[in-house]
C-alpha cells in the first residue's frame, strides 16, 4: 500500500453517468504490481460534502503507458467530484488495497458476470485470463444499451454476452436470465455489481455447483483494516471487505438468506 | 529530540503526537504508510475479556466533516491480544497503550489484570465512554458514581500507568474527571465518539444498524476542545486530548488548551501519514515561535 | 397547501419550516431574499426583559461545517420589540414566535408577561440553553430542576403556546424533556448550540471574546438528530427539531425521527432562501413518496 | 440585496498574493446600482474546509460590460479557492451589501488611503468622485513595490502617491508618514487596510481635525444583519458593520484607546 499523487492523463465522459479516468503517477515512478478485484481510495478534497475518501475498483492497468484506469458512476457528490477532474490535475490515491480474484484453474470455461459499474474490475480480469492463455466469456448487464460500458475492451478479451432491462441491447432481463447460463457450461464465474444481481449470481453458481467469487462494495471509512467497519458476516465470522476483501468465495459468504 | 517529550504520570512520551484506539489497528495495518518507531504511542484497538462479534452491518456513515461508527468493540479478546498480537508488535520503539474495555467492572479488572505483565505495555486506557455497545461502556462514563467504581476497581490491581477515556455526552465533563482522578488515575484522554444518528431520507431506514452511534472527525473539534480545556481546568493529572484533530495547527490547539499529549483518530483513514506531518508541523511551530521544550506551551491559551 | 399543514398544541403551523432564533433578526432582514409569508414560522431573535449589549468583538468563528458564536443575546429588550419591531412585522402571513431569554426566573417572567397581548405573537420560546451568557442562560436547561422551575413560573403566566428550547449540553436530554412537559409545556424545540471552543495556534489567543461559545451548523446534525429522536420516545408532546439543516432531506431526517415542525438556522447565512427551497423539496418528496400529509412522516423512523 | 450566480469573464493574477476578477450576471441582468465601500458575500463551495461565504469589497463597476470587479488577496482557503476559479465557471453571490463612503461635499481636496488589499474599495471610490467632477489624491501603502495594486487604474483617477516598507516604491515607511500628508492639506480622507493603519490615519485625521470615513473588516458570518456577528463598538453602541457598516465616521468609532 502506498499513497500517491497520480496526474490525470484522460478524463472521459462515456455516458450520462460514467466516466472513464486515467491517471499515472504523478512522479513518473513505474506503477507497482496490481491485481484484478484490488482497488484504490481516492482522496476528494473539493468538496465541503465530502469527507472519506471514495473506494474505486482498478478498471485496468496500462503498463506500456504507465496508467491505471478507473471507471467511475457519478451517483452522489463524490463520484461527480472526481468526474470533474480535469486532465492534468493531480488525484490523491491509496493503492493497491484489498485482495484480488484467485486463478485457481490453469484451463477452464470462465464467466465474468458484470452489472452497472460492477464491470470496471472484469476488464482487467479478463485481461489477466487473457494473459494466461485463457478466452473468458463475459456475460454485462444495465438497465440501457447506454449503461453497457467498455463493450470495445470486453470484445477484445472473449464473447460478451448482454442483457437489458428494456432490451435495447442483448437479451431482455437481468443477467441470470440470459440464455447462456442454460446453453453453456461454466467452470467458474466471477461476479460484480449490485448485491441482488450477485446474490442471484451466487444462487445459480450454488446449485450448479460452480465455483464462483463474488467482489463485494461494502461501506468503508479507511480502505486498509484500521477502523473496521467494512465487515461482511462470513463463515469464518466478521470479516474486513477492504483487507480480507473484497473479493470473497462466495461460499463463505452468509448473505444467501 | 529532547524538545518533544512529555510526561503523563511517569511515563515519558518521545513526542506528544500518539494514535486514537479504534482508528488505528494495532499500528501494523499503517507500517506501510509511516516509520511506526517515530510516534509517541499507539492506542491499540479496543480490547475486551472475551473475543466480540462487534455490531451489524452497516457500521458507518459519513456525516458533515466527519463519520459515525458503531463498529462495536469487534476484537479477539486480551488473551488472543496477549499471545498472537503483542509479539508481534512489541517491538516498535514506541508505547503501545492497550484502550480495556468491558461490560462489568469485573471485565474491566480482568482484562486489566490480563496486560499487567505485558512489558512493551506501559499503561492502559479505560474506555469507559464507547457509546457503541448495549451494556456498560458509555455508561460507566456518564456518571461521576460509575466512573470512580470501575477507576477504583481496576486501579487497585493496575500498577503501571492508568488513563481513563472520558465520555463527551455528559452535562460536566470536568466532574467526571474530579471522579477518576480522586480515584487515582494518572491521567484522562478526551473525547470518545459523541452519540449520535443518521437517517436516510430516501428509505427511512437508519443508516446504522444500531440506529446510533459514534460521531468523530474535524465536525467534533470545537467541542472537544472546550472540553479539555474544562478539565484542565479542573483537575491536575495530564490530559490527553484529542477529537478531530487533523492537522498541527489542531495539534497545537490542543495542547494549548491543556493537552499533554494527542491523539489523532479519524483523519488517520483520510491521510495514513497524518500522524509524521503533525510531528513535523509541531517541530517547525517550534522553531518558528522559538519554543524549547514542546511542553512549555500545554495549558498556555493567552487569555 | 393543506397537505403541509401540522399542529404544535393547538397551534396550526402551514408547513412545518421555520427559521432558527438568533439566525433570522425579525424576518425582515431576509425580505429581500424570500417571501416571508411563505415560511410556518420566524423564531425571532432572543429577547430578554432589559436591552442587552451581547459580549464583545470577536464573536465568530468558523469551525469544519459549522461555526462558533457568541453574540450574547444582543438586543434592544422586550419593550423595544413590543413598540418598534412587533408593528412592523405583525402583518406577515406566518407565526412571529419570540425567543424569551433571561438570567433569572422573574426575568423570563416578566418578558413572557410583556409578550401575552401581542395578538401576531401566538406563542413563545423559552430559551433556557443559551450557552453565550454569563448568568442563567443554559444553565436553566442543564438540570432537569431548573428546567421544570423555570417552565413552571412562565406556563403560569402564559396561556399561548408555550415552547421550551433544550439545551443539547447534557447527558441525557431526553430526562430535561420530560421535566418540562411535565410542568405543563406545549412543546419543546431542540437543539441549542452546543458549547464549544476555538484557538488561534499562532496568536495562543481563544478566537471568541468569551473564550467558548455556541456551535452550530451541519457539523451538529447528527448529535442533534439523535437527542431529537431519544425525546421523541421520551415524550408525547410535539417536537421542534434543529441543529444543521440545511437541505430537504436533513428536514426530512428531522421529521422521521419525530420533529413536527424543524428550524433551519446557520444555513441561512449560507443560503439566504434555503428555507423555500426546503419548503418546495418537501413538496417534490411528498409528490414522489405518495405522501398526502407531511404529518404522516412525523416520527416514522423504520426500525 | 440579491443572490446571483455570476460567471467569471476573467481571472487575473497580480503578483504572488492577488487576483483581480471579473464577473458577470450568468442570467445577463444587468447590474443594479452599486455605490464605493459596499460588498458582496462570495459562496465558496469548493473547499471542505470552507463554511462560510467570504466578503469582498467592490473594487469596481464596469457598466459599460456589465461587469464587476474583485480584487482578492489569498490569504487562507477561502481566498485561495476564490483565486482558483476559472474563467467561464460561476460564483454564486450576494451583492450588494453595506452602506457605502459618504461624498458629502461638492468640493475639496480629498485623500484616498488604502494600504495592501484595501485598496480595493478606492479604487470604486475614486471612480465615483471623478464622475463628480473631482480629482482626489490617492496614498497607498505596501509591504514592497509588489503590493501596489492597480497602479495604472488609480493614476487615470488623480495623483497617487505610494509607501512601501522596504522603500522599493514611493516613500519608505508607513502610509501615515508619507511627507504628503505634512504638505498638502485634505478636506476629508477616506481609508481601508489593516485596522493598525485606519487607527492610525483615523488618529492623523482627527488631529489635524479633517472629516475621515474608516472601511472595516470584521469577521462576518451573514453580511445582511441577520447574525450580530460583526459588530463594532461605536457612540451609538454595538453596530453591525454589514449594515450599519463597513464604512463608519471615525468620529463613531471607540477604537482608539
Ligand atoms: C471495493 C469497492 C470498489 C468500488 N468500485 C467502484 C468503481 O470501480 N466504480 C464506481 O463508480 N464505484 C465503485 N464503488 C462504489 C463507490 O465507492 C461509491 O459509489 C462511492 O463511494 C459513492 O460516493 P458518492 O459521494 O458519489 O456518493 P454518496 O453521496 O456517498 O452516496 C450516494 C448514494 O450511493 C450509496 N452508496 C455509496 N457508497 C456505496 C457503496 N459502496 N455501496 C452501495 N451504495 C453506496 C449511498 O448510500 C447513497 O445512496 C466501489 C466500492 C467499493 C467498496
Ligand atoms: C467588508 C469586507 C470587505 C472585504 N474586502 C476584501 C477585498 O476586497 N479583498 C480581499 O482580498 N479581502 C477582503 N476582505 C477580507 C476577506 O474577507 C478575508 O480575507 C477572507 O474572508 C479570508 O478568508 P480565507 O478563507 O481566505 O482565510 P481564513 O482561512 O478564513 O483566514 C486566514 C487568516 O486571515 C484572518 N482573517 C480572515 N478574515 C479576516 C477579516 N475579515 N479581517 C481580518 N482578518 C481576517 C484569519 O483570522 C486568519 O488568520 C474583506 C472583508 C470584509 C469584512
Ligand atoms: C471506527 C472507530 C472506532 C473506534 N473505536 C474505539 C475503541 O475501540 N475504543 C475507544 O476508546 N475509542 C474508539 N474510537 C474513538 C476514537 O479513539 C476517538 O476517541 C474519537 O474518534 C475522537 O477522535 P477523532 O475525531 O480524532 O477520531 C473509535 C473511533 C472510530 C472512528
Ligand atoms: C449567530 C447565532 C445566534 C443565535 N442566537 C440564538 C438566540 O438568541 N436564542 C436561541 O434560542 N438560539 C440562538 N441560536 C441558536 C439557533 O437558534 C439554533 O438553535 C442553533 O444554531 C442550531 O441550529 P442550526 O445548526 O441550524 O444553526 C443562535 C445561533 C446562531 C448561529
Ligand atoms: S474500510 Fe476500514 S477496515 Fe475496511
Ligand atoms: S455579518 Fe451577520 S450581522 Fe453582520
Amino acid at each position: 500500500m502506498i499513497v500517491y499523487d497520480f496526474t490525470v492523463r484522460s478524463n472521459e465522459q462515456l455516458n450520462y453517468q460514467n466516466n472513464l479516468i486515467k491517471v499515472t503517477p504523478a512522479n513518473n515512478e513505474t506503477l507497482p504490481d496490481m491485481f484484478p478485484g484490488q482497488f484504490v481510495q481516492i482522496l476528494v478534497n473539493s468538496s465541503p460534502n465530502v469527507f472519506l475518501r471514495r473506494p474505486i475498483s482498478i478498471n485496468y492497468v496500462d503498463k506500456e503507458n504507465n496508467e491505471m484506469w478507473l471507471l467511475i458512476q457519478r451517483v452522489g457528490e463524490g463520484t461527480q467530484k472526481i468526474c470533474e477532474t480535469l486532465v492534468g490535475e493531480t488525484m490523491n490515491i491509496i493503492f493497491p488495497l484489498g485482495n484480488s480474484f484467485t486463478i485457481s484453474q490453469e484451463n477452464g470455461r470462465f464467466l465474468l458476470v458484470g452489472g452497472g459499474v460492477g464491470t470496471a474490475p472484469m476488464l482487467f480480469l479478463g485481461k489477466k485470463l487473457n494473459e494466461k492463455g485463457l478466452s473468458p466469456d463475459f456475460l454485462l448487464g444495465g438497465r440501457s444499451q447506454r449503461d453497457i460500458l467498455q463493450l470495445n475492451n470486453f470484445e477484445k478479451l472473449g464473447t460478451v454476452y448482454c442483457t437489458t432491462e428494456d432490451g435495447s441491447l442483448g437479451e431482455k432481463g437481468f443477467v441470470t436470465h440470459h440464455s447462456v447460463l442454460q446453453n453453456k457450461k461454466y467452470d467458474f464465474i466471477y461476479t460484480c455489481g449490485p448485491r441482488p444481481m450477485m446474490i442471484a449470481v451466487a444462487k445459480y453458481a450454488l446449485e450448479k455447483n460452480i465455483g464462483c467469487e463474488a467482489s463485494l462494495e461494502n461501506l468503508m471509512a479507511c480502505g486498509f483494516g484500521a477502523c473496521l467497519c467494512c465487515i461482511e458476516k462470513t463463515t469464518r465470522g466478521n470479516l474486513c471487505s477492504c483487507t480480507e476483501g473484497p473479493v470473497f468465495n462466495i461460499k463463505e459468504l452468509k448473505w444467501i438468506d | 529530540m529532547d524538545r518533544l517529550k512529555v510526561n503523563i504520570g511517569n511515563l515519558e512520551f518521545q513526542n506528544p503526537v500518539t494514535t486514537a484506539s479504534g482508528t488505528f489497528g494495532y499500528g501494523t495495518e499503517y507500517a506501510d504508510f509511516i516509520d511506526l518507531n517515530r510516534l509517541g504511542g499507539i492506542f491499540v484497538k479496543g480490547t475486551t475479556l472475551e473475543p466480540r462479534q462487534g455490531n451489524d452491518y452497516p457500521r458507518m456513515a459519513e456525516t458533515p466533516s466527519g463519520m459515525l461508527n458503531s463498529v462495536g468493540l469487534q476484537n479477539k479478546g486480551v488473551d488472543y491480544f496477549a499471545e498472537h498480537i503483542y509479539p508481534t508488535i512489541r517491538d516498535y520503539n514506541t508505547h503501545i497503550i492497550v484502550n480495556v474495555s468491558g461490560s462489568t467492572v469485573e471485565d474491566y479488572v480482568k482484562c486489566t489484570e490480563r496486560l499487567i505483565d505485558l512489558e512493551k505495555v506501559p499503561a492502559i486506557e479505560l474506555n469507559i465512554s464507547c457509546p457503541n455497545i448495549k451494556e456498560g461502556g458509555m455508561a460507566f462514563g456518564t456518571s461521576c458514581a460509575s466512573a470512580a467504581q470501575v477507576t477504583r476497581a481496576v486501579r487497585k490491581v493496575y500498577p503501571k500507568t492508568l488513563i481513563v477515556k472520558l465520555s463527551p455526552n455528559v452535562t460536566d465533563v470536568a466532574d467526571i474527571a474530579r471522579a477518576v482522578e480522586d480515584e487515582g488515575a494518572d491521567s484522562v484522554s478526551l473525547v470518545n465518539t459523541f452519540l449520535g444518528m443518521a437517517i436516510d431520507a430516501e428509505t427511512r431506514k437508519p443508516k446504522l444498524s444500531t440506529i446510533t452511534g459514534g460521531l468523530s472527525g474535524p465536525c467534533i473539534k470545537p467541542i472537544a476542545l472546550r472540553m479539555v480545556w474544562q478539565v484542565y481546568n479542573a483537575i491536575k493529572i495530564p490530559i490527553i486530548g484529542m477529537g478531530g484533530i487533523s492537522n498541527t495547527a489542531d495539534a497545537i490547539e490542543f495542547m494549548l488548551a491543556g493537552s499533554t499529549a494527542i491523539q489523532i483518530g479519524t483523519y488517520n483513514f483520510i491521510d495514513p501519514a497524518i500522524s509524521m506531518k503533525v510531528i513535523d508541523g509541531i517541530i517547525d511551530y517550534m522553531d518558528r515561535h522559538n519554543i524549547k521544550s514542546i511542553s512549555e506551551i500545554i495549558g498556555k491559551l493567552d487569555i
